[in-house]
């Protein structure tokens, strides 16, 4: 019963939050905002050089970490600071380049790693809402490589990227799970164009268009067609580090809002004592643990069976959903008027808590998981 | 109210309405665009002209004289048919105000101003640190000959930005004690003195705004009724039947919207609209809809009956707003992933961008974070829940 | 705009408000659950006397009344005084007879206006749950009328009924709206046989056992196979009824509990001081008043075409059964212990009003259906 | 604690069961049945017998000096079996107080005798005016000689019916404000002017009971510790440890139980375990679950690495009883119009009546019912709350 908390990763913790709280804040991620990657170069050198990013990747290509833990680790902390810069695309674009690539393609991690450069996975599409599965994008096989065609949608830090992993359809039907394969494309390939924004939240991604991008056989990220199961497993990594990103949120939104509710008087006293709050006070603070201990299982379960590690998965982010958005929409209302205004910090956390729910699944989606893997169990 | 032919009038409505509006308008609502000062000014002028504009005043003033249903009929058309709300501080607050309280110049003066649109007041209650508690309001106006001089600052001042004049409780009486010692000022904002420091929102959107006062000079005859007699007028508001405190229109218009797009949104190859779970939601505050709805008429008849409504609109503030935010909530879901994208920006006028997702994703987001703020302001939920523990339930 | 409130119904619910006030106290409940029939034959009578089983039927079969607005303003005193007298399926079974009868089949509602017969109509199955065109015991037509085999179950005031209206199948698949009939069946009827019991909020049921039933060609009420859409129709009278005696105990239980938080003593204070209990309270007084929309809604449609009517319904109960729900376990647990005791009245409300949920569709049920009368619209 | 082989722990626990476990208990406790008094004694003398009677005493006194790891696997293979519960007033809340507090005489007298059955205790600390605010505690013991002589009344005392011992609070101190003035005193129920009457409860059910105290001569000897200090030591049950605050096992075998039901419940023509909704439902609150688990278990971690727990328990016990109503809710709403009859008498013992609707249906309102009071006795969900709000946020 460690529940992950080794004397390193609580190092790695104090270190990153050390970090976070001298060099970030919260008028920095308006400034951010107006910027066309949304994020800060400097913090994410400064990422980099503390060996954050390397913390999510494992020895064998060039990090030092990896593990369930170590990611839950670093993104709780990630979100307690509100960062924005793209971590969570990183994860995943390099997840599937760490577990699939051959030596020349795990060659671009290294400076990925070092912070030199940005990653992304195009995977989402038009239609696709939040169903791995659902690739319509083409890749046409030909005598030098393939040709992609198809559109990509909401692709994390896809304005910034300096390389994107894309899946495309070699065979099968829209929605089946076979047949998916992996290209490591540049952003500058012809024909594939980008039209790039701000996310609400912070940090940049695109929606990206294919228009016959020909790329040489050595893109193919994997064997051909069979990329689901990396897919999979790295979204499982993903959302588990986006559960403990929205821990930290939690965490800070209700820090905040208590320390409101000292401070703020009404009626002749801080409004802290008036009853009705501090009871729903208490409700948040029991979801914020309930939510700790959702992430606890999906990080402990990460290196597992397939069927256990993605029920955790779905049910961590089904019930991170869940008491995000009351943690959110309470830390808000309890604030009153000053907790909308976005010179505050608790806007960026309520706002973060509630998009998070749109990245990687929703609580309905992984609910509907949940069921499902349960009958397969 | 049983002469009114309800019918008849829910058809001309919607003959008007079809006509009135102008495509840009139109399109601007239905996509969640913001409203320039122009499109009010513009809409309000087409309502002026046709003599809708102020529904709630009577006839002798410029109003409608409508019933309450005539109201509902009207409000629930006019939202199905993406036309823009009116701008409420001048015409559902200031106008009643002065209608009850003004005096004859006042009334002769202010009246007209505010249907032809020469006048675009705002409201001046909050303060930084009274919100909900008015007897820690600050602003104060003293009397210095025939003019008072005001100093302090409001915020949360909606559509300030766009105002000439002002409405505010302001403390005339430093030594009194709560809700007294306060007076009820009408400011012109163009006086000397007074500045408008927009605020921004989590949703991006400046619809509020901080307002000073540094020795800002009021003649006294701004002055409503007596001099610290304030929160009197003020209060009148709250238990007056105020128009469309339910929003009934709003939800019943956001509520098909979200269900045209739950149609469109595919879900494992099916319309989201038939996935069992979300379909559930929809129905559940369709259900609560339709009852709030008579809620909303009952109390109406209620006033028409000549009794007092009072906590009723309490209710009706807690409730409506409720189920607004649920229909907001359920629509920022129905949109999936382009809940994510700032996109709304790529929409607005002056911008050349292309639209990001399908066109009714785009204000999702803003809006529902936007409106977490109908539980806030206007009294919060939490506010109302007191006076209605306190006056009805005798707690 | 008058919601019903006629001058005429405000006597009717005067005077039976008056009526149960004087005559139906707390502890008389608990004595009628020790009896077969776990109802008042005294009560019984007044009601007659007073008109109010009257006042559910039309003067055409000899009743004063019979609208949606009589209906809703008799049950909801019922639902004030918490009784637990069969109105319901004298309602129910009687509306049907009134609806198809022939003259000698109508001729048995007189002594049930009058309070002397007890009737009660035996649709429900072991396997049909709230699904009303479940119907799978069968009418096997003879030479002298019909043979009648199956078995109905939770039948109200079946332990008490004198005379049973039976559905069974006489064509048609087990959840075939068409294909229904009813027959009048006198609860002696050779190889009719009950299991008798109490139910847990009042009054009686039965389990009833068909075994071979023979009834005369009279027996048959209205056409053959075709009575889905009377059934239908009653349904909707009876849910509409069972709605407004929800509403009527939700405002006893609020009424009692607003009560008990300003007496109860606790910390020196009444608990009703407190400002968390408040805010709930208010929230009970809220579902109070969308539940009685909800009623008005119903009833003002139970004369209108079908597909409104059954959506209003439909939206009634559906509503109902969630703020009923919420009420009943909100007033218990702000009364604390006393709330549960069977002594004390909160306990009969609050039972009743889960209980209600059960009975002619629960919530969930209800939901589905207002969706698919969406579909439909 | 990581010396002990979990799984064989467990496979040694299944086994226990499986052979222990008669089938007149087991089937009990699968339809909700009524226990009686002797079903108890048989229970607690099996469990005596194998020395699991007391999971969580030191080895010293009788217990079985498991950890908190072997204690939770302990508890859901017991609920999967469908072993009775525990009676807790004595091995659980008397057992512990006289561990910390007792003297030597009466750990010697009492301890064995909750072991062996001979006593039965049960627990007096709620009075009519006095439920979570022991401030107003009424029940007075004068000190006469060698004796206390105690006068008032105890309420919602589950089990006294049985008992033959009660620990109970009592004022000794008449001038003391608050908590103090209060002493911790043990009655032998079978002394002159002790009198138990039965509380009916809405589910039908005859578990608690007043317990009137007239005129009761108690000897010295049986106040535990520091006249006037008995609040501490109350107190200390409240922030120390409690076996199965958080109900994971009996949250966890009912879970399993509904799944089942859910699966012969037939909506539509397809089990009610397919319906989307219930399906989610029940989805849900497995979910919550599986993170209470995880909770408990970082509590009992933080407990052996020496920690104090304290506000965990309030939140255990908020949560914990939440999901157990929970799945009580939806038991009863999946047994659809079956949860209306009264028919878990017809299954009781010496009762020939034949059952009505499937077997699982009998208790499933009954248990809904009667578990309201999970979120009410042992301090209720309010008074959690506040202790939360005071201890941890500050507030």
């Amino acid at each position: 019963m460690q529940f992950g908390d080794t004397e390193d990763r609580r190092m790695l913790s104090d270190m990153l939050r050390r970090f976070l709280a001298e060099n970030y804040a919260n008028d920095m991620r308006s400034k951010l905002a107006e910027t066309q990657s949304g994020f800060s170069a400097e913090i994410w050198a400064g990422l980099a050089e503390l060996g954050i990013i390397g913390a999510l990747f494992s020895e064998e290509v060039g990090g030092f970490g990896g593990a369930g833990f170590d990611i839950s680790t670093v993104f709780e902390e990630l979100g307690r600071a509100g960062t924005v810069e793209p971590l969570l695309d990183t994860l995943y674009a390099g997840g599937l380049i760490a577990d699939l690539g051959d030596e020349a393609q795990k060659e671009l991690l290294a400076p990925v790693i070092a912070g030199e450069k940005q990653i992304a996975f195009a995977h989402g599409e038009p239609g696709s809402r939040y169903d791995l599965s659902h690739v319509e994008t083409h890749a046409a096989q030909t005598a030098a490589g393939f040709t992609l065609t198809g559109a990509k949608s909401v692709v994390g830090n896809g304005a910034a990227a300096d390389t994107i992993v894309v899946s495309a359809r070699t065979s099968g039907e829209v929605r089946d799970a076979n047949g998916i394969s992996l290209f490591v494309v540049p952003v500058n390939a012809k024909g594939l164009s980008r039209k790039p924004y701000a996310k609400l939240d912070g940090g940049n991604a695109a929606e990206i268009a294919l228009d016959g991008v020909e790329v040489p056989s050595s893109a193919l990220l994997g064997p051909l067609g069979c990329a689901f199961d990396a897919i999979e497993f790295r979204a499982a990594s993903a959302i588990t580090a986006i559960c403990a990103e929205a821990l930290g949120a939690m965490e800070q939104a209700k820090d905040l809002t208590v320390e409101y509710l000292k401070t703020r008087q009404q009626f002749g006293r801080p409004i802290g004592k008036f009853q009705a709050l501090q009871h729903r006070m208490v409700e948040i603070l029991i979801d914020v643990e309930q939510a700790r201990s959702a992430v606890i299982n999906a990080a402990d379960h990460l290196e597992g069976d397939r069927l256990t590690r993605e029920r955790m998965v779905s049910a961590a982010k089904n019930l991170i959903g869940r008491t995000g958005r009351r943690i959110s929409e309470e830390c808000v209302q309890m604030h009153g008027g000053i907790g909308m205004t976005e010179e505050y910090a608790l806007s960026h956390f309520a706002r973060r808590l509630i998009l998070i729910d749109h990245v990687l699944g929703d609580a309905d989606h992984h609910l509907e998981r949940f069921i499902a893997l349960g009958k397969s169990a | 109210m049983s002469s009114v032919d309800y019918d008849a009038f829910r058809t001309e409505v919607k003959a008007f309405l079809a006509n009135a509006l102008s495509e840009n308008l139109k399109e601007k609502i239905r996509l969640g665009l913001p409203m320039t000062k122009a499109d009010h000014e513009e809409w309000h002028a087409i309502l002026n002209d046709k003599g809708w504009l102020a529904v709630n005043w009577p006839v002798e003033y410029g109003g409608t004289g409508w019933d309450g249903m005539q109201r509902q009929i009207y409000e629930i058309e006019a939202c199905l048919a993406n036309a823009p709300r009116v701008v409420p501080f001048g015409l559902a607050m200031m106008g009643p105000i002065l209608q009850k309280f003004g005096n004859d110049t006042q009334k002769a003066y202010f009246l007209p101003r505010i249907l032809n649109g020469e006048h675009w007041w705002c409201q001046g209650y909050s303060e930084p640190g009274a919100g909900s508690d008015l007897a820690s309001l600050k602003t104060k106006a003293v009397r210095d000959g025939d003019h008072y001089v005001v100093n302090g600052q409001k915020t949360w001042t909606t559509l300030a930005q766009h105002a000439n004049w002002i409405f505010c409780l302001v403390r005339t009486d430093p030594n009194a004690k709560k809700q007294e010692g306060i007076s009820f000022l009408l400011i012109d904002m163009t006086t000397p003195g007074v500045e408008v420091r927009p605020i921004e929102l989590l949703d991006g959107d400046c619809e509020v705004n901080e307002v000073w006062f540094d020795n800002v000079r009021v003649p006294v005859e701004n002055l409503i009724g007596e001099e610290n007699e304030g929160w009197t007028y003020a209060k009148y508001l709250l238990t007056h039947e105020r128009t469309n405190i339910a929003g009934v229109g709003f939800s019943n218009a956001n509520l098909i919207a979200l269900k045209a797009i739950a149609q469109k949104e595919q879900l494992n190859g099916q319309p989201l609209a038939d996935n069992p779970r979300f379909a559930a939601r929809m129905a559940e505050v369709e259900i609560d809809l339709m009852a709030m709805a008579t809620t909303n008429l009952r109390t109406i008849a209620k006033v028409a009956s000549g009794q007092a409504p009072g906590v009723e609109s309490s209710m009706l503030k807690i409730k409506g707003t409720e189920i607004r935010q649920e229909i907001d909530d359920l629509t920022r879901r129905a949109v999936g992933p382009y809940a994510v994208p700032k996109s709304l920006d790529a929409l607005a006028e002056g911008n050349n961008n292309e639209q990001i997702g399908p066109d009714y994703a785009a204000s999702a987001s803003v809006k529902y974070f936007n409106n977490r703020k109908l539980t806030i302001f206007g009294g919060s939920t939490e506010v109302q829940r007191s006076i209605i523990s306190k006056s009805v339930l005798g707690l």
